[in-house]
């Protein structure tokens, strides 16, 4: 039945003609809405007033005979001529209260804003590039003037600039995140986090050495990397406020002890 | 410089007249081929001066000559008066041109801003082709504005007042056909009912937001 | 320009009313870049006009104004009055491009803020000189954030309300992300290397915003 009714409305020669003057620069045209919106031309109507129907017939029409002459349309075009085949159907069939989803009447109405909204946008491309402009119809001030000897420099840089800087970092090729061998290293959020806890029971002096975690004091490496953590880790200690250090001379050990807070 | 040293220090003293006040403004405006704040100007004049007065004046003053006295946004410029372009074929600037794409693609900036990407490709039905937006931004003709409080946070496209100076606007309230195309609901964005065919921009703007930013802007 | 070249051939009719030559002769003295003759003006006017009687009128007009009509050798410009020079100043600023480093330091602080030294050399790949961050401090793009609650307790750097004027930004965070650099062609189609590092988390960002903070400056 559907098909029956396709079958009957058929193009008109007129439909035709227009279907055929297209094709002639289809790469032209900005996409289905473009082509669209030259079809609904043909009906010299107030856009307002336009007949959806009859402008899907005439798109269907041009897609057809761009097949009919072996063009090759874009997928969009295609997708278009789908969509409104079926907006065909449904603004020719009597509504079926079953169905879910918007009337036929509705979308027909948002094509039909669509349409007006990019001719108004075009309209006023025009208006706007037709109005008198900087640098063509009137003009700056053509002479900087030199009054004062003082001479300040000032440095600019443009948005894009900034942006482009930024995207030639970020896509660098040899850029590498740099990374460490963990596995021997103890840091000195450890070390600190180790020593919170331990310094309130140091009350007299103690050594530095007896805070190194365990299993960090035999393996030269690791102990080297545990002693300067949990050294940095003291000296914040102490900055903090919570610690004193000393050290009775050259390379004799390092001892803390427990500040009391007054 | 003496004097406006003195005018600061000596603050006491009152400002200039509006008459001196329109003379410097005049100066200011002159010397600049581009378009000067009030704010600026005050900074520049004597304390206690109104700029915005003095250059109320000085617009009336001109009214009628062979410069103009405009406004361009927050600013204020003078410019020759448009029906003696005919003199200034010296002085004419290459105009570059535009693309019919990229003309399109700044009207509707203009008319809908702040506006996404995806709203422009909405309006036109088809892409933003590549380095559109890149030569309108490379002019000075639009920037980055908000971000759109939608999912994803789209960037967002405004007009410069290069813009505006360009095209003689004193604001972009003064957009050409502005009110009507309010008044006919032209510059609403309407929801397409259902699935329609030229939705380029549902899906695009879901993308184009959804993972856009976490990776910059951690929150 | 019809308008002229129908005056040149009809030179029957009578020349434009002085009034209006002078109108012709203040536009083209504003606008040109140098000093403009006689003959100069005579040339680009319609036929019969008598520019150096216009430039007399004009001359006469601004008396006294902000600015004044004064000779050039055997041409005529525009200048400002010279008892207003000191509101020239701003005019003779020398402006100079941004070295790559600095604007590479620059669009990383902006995109990573609040950004330690560290941070910014790691994200470069080579050492950040101190004249670098100098410069963008004293310019003003910059200023230092709130110390990173790290060992070392290292300061940070973020841009300034200066920055995101000169830039016509509302926020840094209207900066667009890598995908919509790369949406907008401005970068070239590569995806950037996968799992970075990149930000700072949000509570940092917001701390930016706070003010300076005095102990910033304790050392």
């Amino acid at each position: 039945m559907t098909e029956d009714l396709f079958r009957e409305d058929q193009m008109s020669v007129q439909e035709r003609l227009a279907a055929e003057a297209l094709i002639v620069d289809v790469d032209g045209f900005e996409g289905p809405l473009d082509v669209l919106l030259t079809l609904s031309r043909t009906q010299k109507v107030d856009l307002r007033r336009i007949s959806v129907l009859q402008l899907a017939r005439q798109y269907l029409a041009f897609v057809d005979r761009a097949k009919a002459l072996r063009i090759e349309l874009a997928a969009d075009y295609l997708v278009m001529a789908a969509w409104l085949a079926f907006l065909k159907s449904r603004l020719l069939l009597p509504p079926d209260p079953a169905e879910e989803g918007p009337s036929g009447e509705e979308l027909a109405a948002h094509l039909a804003f669509q349409l007006e909204r990019l001719q108004a946008m075009r309209d006023m491309a025009a208006r706007l590039m037709a109005r008198d402009r900087l640098g063509r119809d009137f003009f700056a001030r053509g002479q900087s003037e030199d009054v004062t000897r003082v001479r300040r420099v000032t440095y600019s840089a443009t948005l894009l600039e900034l942006m482009q800087a930024y995207a030639r970092i970020r896509t660098r090729d040899e850029f590498r995140p740099f990374v460490m061998d963990r596995d021997s290293v103890f840091t000195m959020e450890q070390a600190l986090e180790r020593m919170r806890p331990l310094i309130g029971f140091a009350g007299t002096w103690t050594d530095l050495t007896s805070y190194l975690p365990d299993g960090w004091e035999t393996d030269p490496v690791r102990r080297r990397s545990a002693t300067a953590a949990t050294f940095a880790a003291s000296l914040e200690l102490v900055k903090e406020g919570h610690l004193e250090i000393r050290q009775a001379e050259m390379f004799a050990p390092i001892q803390l002890r427990r500040k009391d807070k007054h | 410089m003496d004097e406006r040293e003195e005018d600061i220090t000596e603050s006491l003293f009152e400002a200039p007249p509006m008459a001196e006040q329109e003379r410097m403004v005049e100066a200011m405006l002159f010397a600049s081929a581009e378009p000067v704040t009030i704010r600026d100007m005050e900074a520049r004049m004597p304390h206690g001066c109104d700029a915005a007065e003095a250059v109320a004046h000085l617009r009336r003053r001109y009214e009628g000559r062979g410069v103009r006295v405009v406004r361009v946004g927050d600013a204020w410029a003078i410019r020759t008066a448009p029906d003696l372009g005919f003199l200034m074929q010296k002085e004419t600037v290459e105009q570059r041109k535009l693309s019919r794409a990229a003309i399109e693609t700044l009207a509707i900036i203009a008319y809908h801003q702040p506006c996404t990407r995806a709203e422009i490709e909405e309006i036109r039905g088809v892409s933003v082709s590549r380095g559109t937006i890149d030569q309108l931004l490379e002019m000075g003709w639009i920037r980055f504005g908000r971000r759109k409080m939608t999912p994803g946070r789209p960037v967002t496209f405004v007009v410069t007042p290069e813009f505006l100076d360009h095209f003689g606007l004193e604001s972009a309230r003064d957009l050409p056909g502005l009110k009507e195309l309010r008044a006919a609901g032209l510059l609403e964005s309407r929801p397409p009912p259902g699935a329609m065919p030229l939705g380029v921009g549902g899906e695009d703007e879901e993308e184009a937001g959804g993972e856009g930013q976490p990776e910059l802007f951690d929150e």
